[in-house]
């Protein structure tokens, strides 16, 4: 099957890579040869990769909406334009192997089994959200579906990965985790301890860097003296390899053989996907660091979306209606999920005490506080509300 | 003058220490082009350049030891933690190395570590830590937190002179709530030193940061509502710590609480109470209570949040019961 | 019965809880071949084998996460930290992520950190320390510090059963130095419950770990020079602490001094003053007095460790003073 | 020059490296060719490493004799071995450049200034030892001869250097700073953070990853699953280089290009010297991990002592009695030396209570020890007295 790079550019520029590419003689990336696994995708999974990517993008918008509407609570966090990463790496896990997402993974989350109405309910906070409240956006995972939810901290889920593929290798099971860092995160000491362990012990972990030009404002070479990310496997004995992460297919394929080699017991391999982070940090950052043009550039030429719809309307051959019953369908849902969230109710106050400890519940309530509930009802909503810059 | 806000106050200050002295700079992530997550830095680059406003990679231990070994060698750098619960990063290097320097090596280790800290902003568990209890336990370090933008510019000015490493807490909820008139000329204020918020003799409540501003509400709404007369001491300084105030409070209302944002168990109340029971026990017509957080990471709802950080009615509550023990 | 160590009480109770259940593993710095710097889990290599013994590269964030996310998938984990001044390299995955899986994910996280703690062994700074107050402000851990050997291997039992993450601290001081006659059968000490080590009533000592040795000393002088009745409660565990057994001594005795060997500010001893003061504060004839380690690094050089840690006769002055007030 | 490398072996065997090697086509080490830095060497300081390697070895032997005696207090760590590591490295950096010595860099602190009583009163916790007793064995520094001493949370002291060099680099002094690392040490956190923070400043830092083929009882391949340490400086985005540490030439050489790279402006190295470590990790370690054979073979064949002294007298024609007194000049220094440290006080109790903070004090002393100079005196002598494994 033919598939195109994005169209071509120098540097930082869109497409800039093209397809996968190995780490060199010096590492032996161990990467099956043969057909690309996404030339054996049916029919119904190359228009799964439109949906889980149209869901995000759509998702995201609503969400857009509703924080506007100050219906968001606390920051909000955008994948546009690196829609092709999450969804296709996610892609290449079967539903028993577990992944760790990042804050713009919200398409592996889907693609696991996250559903839209529980992302809305956590970024409005609501009760019933998966986390009852007690965390923001997207952070929270579910061991049956595959996912587990990242901490704030940096770098941190990278040892915590290593740990939950080195307890499928010390139990001989053939699952595989998956872990997604972001460039900056390249810097912390959790990333270089967790690869490290999960290297010596040939865990079953794949490693995604997620190469979006950008941490917060921080460009990749105030970040790091490397210029590929992917060199870093190099100081950890194993395979680099980097591919076009808006190119939803190439994606799935570099993930998919890792996973494959994963699976095989040949221990971790590191993905960098090349990609753009078209919005800032979170919705409140304006970008002013970025050099004028670079973003509607990416935008113009190398939008994950328009480039997998270009696949499959002109190589792959499905017609502009298949495509449209997919965006009304995620419309449909992401309206339904909006409605149910909306109708959520706030948590309890008194919830907030319960289950940091197993049964029994080892918190008592603090003694004075008897008429909290009103304290809570009287409470001056502070004016920084809905605008926390997270 | 123009009222000044707590975050500008900071601003100022860096501002002005750099403007001092050039063997100050600052290093921290996103805070040169980009001014810092929470602008803070805003200005400065263009102001100091490059090589004394350094962006560096998200690397908390990393950075606080390069400042370290900076300051050794006569530089007096600033560190800034983009929210301040990145410094649990830095633990190690900020407990074992640059706290013990001076002791063990004779090597002074004069650095600044700052950064936005608390809660009441929605923040959820990692964007809303009080760390200064995980510090209070480490001698070599000093910690202040201010609850005023006076003191906040003030107290950052005495830090970055200081020859001793300096946690610098900024709560992120006063950052543009409160303004005031600042005093003029080189305005620094003592590291070590307590601040008597309101002058009372019913009862002292003992607090620092946020909670200053709500016990100066409850205060209001107890002087009205029961015509109680309460003092309010602001720490300011947690280590060392201004026995010498605490003492005279405690002698003064012989009622004590203690209201700190932070958790209880392990929280400064601890340490508070623990001092006015070895100095001024005889002084004591009631025990000592604490208000604080309760014992969970802090929630990011606001209806969870609110009920486990201590509010204002919180105190109301507490005081009347103290004054009618 | 043969009398056991200090020491192999806690290799006996890894050995029996990894026969007993095969998701428990151990793992750390040179754990398997060299059986631990201090040969804690000497012979457990050659009877469970490489996949469950794991020697780690040197990166305690690294593992301790690892751990934890063994963990997850329902392992039983068992991190030893060569020497317990390390653990403040895992401090950010401890305090962030371990402490508050649970509660911000719904994710039980049942490791068991250990490792040798403590001094009176000329360890010096980064050898000797005693964690306990670093974490002691983290909810979500649980952490226990046994006296004794039956403790030690009671509570390592309990803390690898236990649903959520659990600080085990050991006394190095008391490794080889203290054995006894362990109870047989499956001896299991539950997690939050303290210890009257020795009844008195005419003062309580609250301590833990290698102070309650200390205390027992002075009690028996004091006893024998002075007549005085000392009860010693030994905590055990640190969190969840036994506010009940620390009431009922002070209503006992009515005079109480806290005794630890951890530096004082910032120290348990604080926790335990100010949760006094708001149970029992009617009950008491006299301050709540600390006999702690002097707030600097601990020295290395015998006369200056000598001289930072609490001694026996420190606790026989204050005991002194105490029960003259 | 001739110089030739420790006699064949293959693997983890004596002499597996050859001089210095580059790291592969994809770094660029940017060491200067042309004449190697050691034939500039004089006469006398052909000699001078002699001395410094020759002082090193006798002086922890007298340790060893005090140890024995019980007169040294707590561990006794050696670098039997390594003594040519330490002291070529430390040899290429001129008086205002500033180093971080390890536990087994005794070598380097002696080049640098340190003398053999400092090291005997720090390991008798004498109060006039540099650290007034403070800190145990080789765990001091001093600004002013150019060394700062670690802690012992390994990989610490990267960062720390980074800060150092980049004080350089920001008052434009032409000084270097050198952090030694183990091969263990390359798996913290701080190690990573460290070297990138200095790679993307440029700082004038060398790194030296001493491979002594074990961390305690872990050996590398525990430790790490790439094979060549200097690999670790692709990830950085630095020359990595790798060098025989047991031959002082080759070590001089490689460090001194290093150096000169970093006094250009040009940046951070990290040189891999590859090197045994013949004693435990600490005295009391009987090396039971040891595969039988391997510590007798090096010591056969490749002692760092041997090598040069072969060196010296078959191709520099230096004749044997000048050797000879330098052995006795280096035996009567260290006989004043235990002699002045055995005479030595010990600390006075209260000095414990000074300098934690700069003037004016703020420690008070307890208020409880007034009776504290007897309750020092009639503490009872741990049984593990002397005997602390460190
Ligand atoms: C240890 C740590 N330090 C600092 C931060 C603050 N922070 C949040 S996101 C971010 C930038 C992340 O950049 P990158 O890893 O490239 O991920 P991206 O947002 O580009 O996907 C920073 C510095 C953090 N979350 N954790
Ligand atoms: C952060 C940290 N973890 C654990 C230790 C305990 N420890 C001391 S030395 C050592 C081995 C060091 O090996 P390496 O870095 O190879 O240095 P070498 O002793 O071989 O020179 C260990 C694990 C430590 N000092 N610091
Ligand atoms: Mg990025
Ligand atoms: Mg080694």
């Amino acid at each position: 099957m033919a598939r195109r790079a994005g169209p071509g550019a120098k540097g930082r520029g869109p497409g800039a890579v093209a397809g996968t590419r190995a780490a060199g003689d010096r590492s032996t990336p161990g990467v099956a040869r043969g057909p690309r696994p996404s030339a054996r995708l049916s029919r119904a999974q190359q228009l799964d990769l439109y949906y889980w990517m149209r869901l995000t993008r759509s998702l995201e918008e609503r969400l857009v909406n509703l924080y506007r509407q100050t219906k968001v609570i606390g920051g909000l966090f955008r994948s546009l334009g690196q829609e092709a990463d999450a969804v296709g790496s996610a892609f290449a896990l079967e539903r028993r192997d577990v992944l760790s997402p990042l804050i713009r993974n919200l398409g592996s989350m889907l693609v696991k089994g996250a559903k839209p109405v529980e992302i809305i309910r956590q970024y409005m906070a609501k009760g019933d959200s998966p986390t009852r409240g007690r965390e923001l956006n997207i952070h929270y995972g579910d061991l049956d579906r595959g996912f587990i939810g990242q901490i704030s901290h940096l770098g941190d889920m990278v040892p915590v990965m290593t740990g939950v593929t080195l307890s499928f290798k010390l139990r001989g099971e053939a699952r595989v985790g998956l872990v997604y860092v972001g460039d900056g995160a390249t810097s912390t000491g959790s990333f270089h301890e967790g690869l490290n362990f999960a290297a010596v012990q040939r865990c079953p972990l794949v490693v995604v860097v997620e190469n979006n030009g950008y941490a917060y404002s921080t460009p990749l070479a105030r970040q790091t003296a490397v210029t590929e990310l992917k060199d870093k496997a190099l100081a950890y004995g194993i395979p680099g390899v980097r591919a076009d992460g808006n190119d939803v297919l190439a994606v799935f394929d570099v993930t998919k053989e890792a996973v494959d080699r994963a699976r095989r017991g040949e221990g971790v391999t590191l993905i960098e996907l090349m990609t753009y982070r078209r919005k800032g940090h979170a919705e409140h950052d304006n970008q002013s660091y970025v050099p004028a043009g670079e973003i509607e550039r990416w935008e113009r030429e190398d939008d994950p979306l328009d480039r997998y719809l270009r696949v499959l309307t002109a190589e792959l051959e499905f017609d502009d209606a298949m495509i449209a019953a997919i965006d009304a369908r995620v419309k449909d849902e992401i309206d339904a999920a909006t409605d149910a969230a909306e109708a959520s109710p706030m948590p309890e106050p008194t919830d907030a005490l319960v289950g940091i400890y197993a049964e029994p519940a080892l918190i008592e309530p603090l003694w004075y506080r008897a008429g909290v509930r009103s304290a809570v009802a009287a409470h001056e909503r502070a004016a920084g509300w809905g605008t926390f810059h997270g | 003058m123009a009222e000044t806000t707590y975050l500008e106050a900071i601003r100022q200050a860096l501002f002005e220490e750099m403007e001092r002295d050039e063997s100050v700079f600052i290093l921290g992530e996103d805070i040169g082009a980009y001014g810092g997550a929470f602008k803070v830095t805003d200005g400065l680059l263009d102001r100091f350049g490059e090589s004394r406003v350094i962006d560096t990679p998200i690397s908390e231990a990393g950075f606080v030891g390069a400042a370290a070994g900076a300051a050794h060698m006569g530089m007096r750098p600033v560190v800034e933690m983009q929210f301040i619960d990145f410094i649990s990063c830095a633990y190690d290097m900020l407990t074992n190395y640059v706290a013990t320097s001076r002791y063990r090596a004779m090597l002074p280790c004069p650095i600044v570590v700052r950064g936005p800290s608390g809660g009441y902003v929605r923040g959820g568990p990692f964007h809303s830590q009080n760390p200064e209890a995980a510090f209070l336990h480490t001698p070599g370090l000093k910690i202040v937190y201010p609850a005023t933008a006076s003191d906040a510019k003030g107290l950052l000015k005495a830090a970055i002179r200081d020859d001793d490493p300096v946690l610098f807490f900024e709560h992120k909820y006063l950052y543009r709530r409160i303004k005031e008139d600042l005093p003029g000329g080189d305005h620094v204020v003592p590291i070590g030193k307590a601040r008597v918020a309101r002058e009372g003799k019913d009862l002292s409540i003992i607090t620092y940061a946020a909670t200053v501003w709500k016990a100066l509400e409850a205060a209001e709404q107890l002087e009205k509502e029961d015509g109680l007369s309460v003092e309010i001491l602001d720490l300011r300084s947690l280590l060392p710590m201004d026995d010498a105030a605490i003492v005279e409070t405690v002698r003064k209302t012989n009622r004590v609480m203690v209201v700190h944002e932070d958790t209880r168990t392990g929280g400064v109340a601890g340490e508070v109470a623990a001092r006015i029971n070895e100095q001024a026990f005889e002084w004591l017509d009631a025990p000592i209570l604490r208000v604080t957080a309760a014992d969970v990471p802090l929630p990011y709802s606001p209806p969870l949040e609110d009920y486990v950080l201590p509010q204002t009615t919180d105190i109301v509550t507490v005081a009347r019961k103290l004054a009618a023990y």
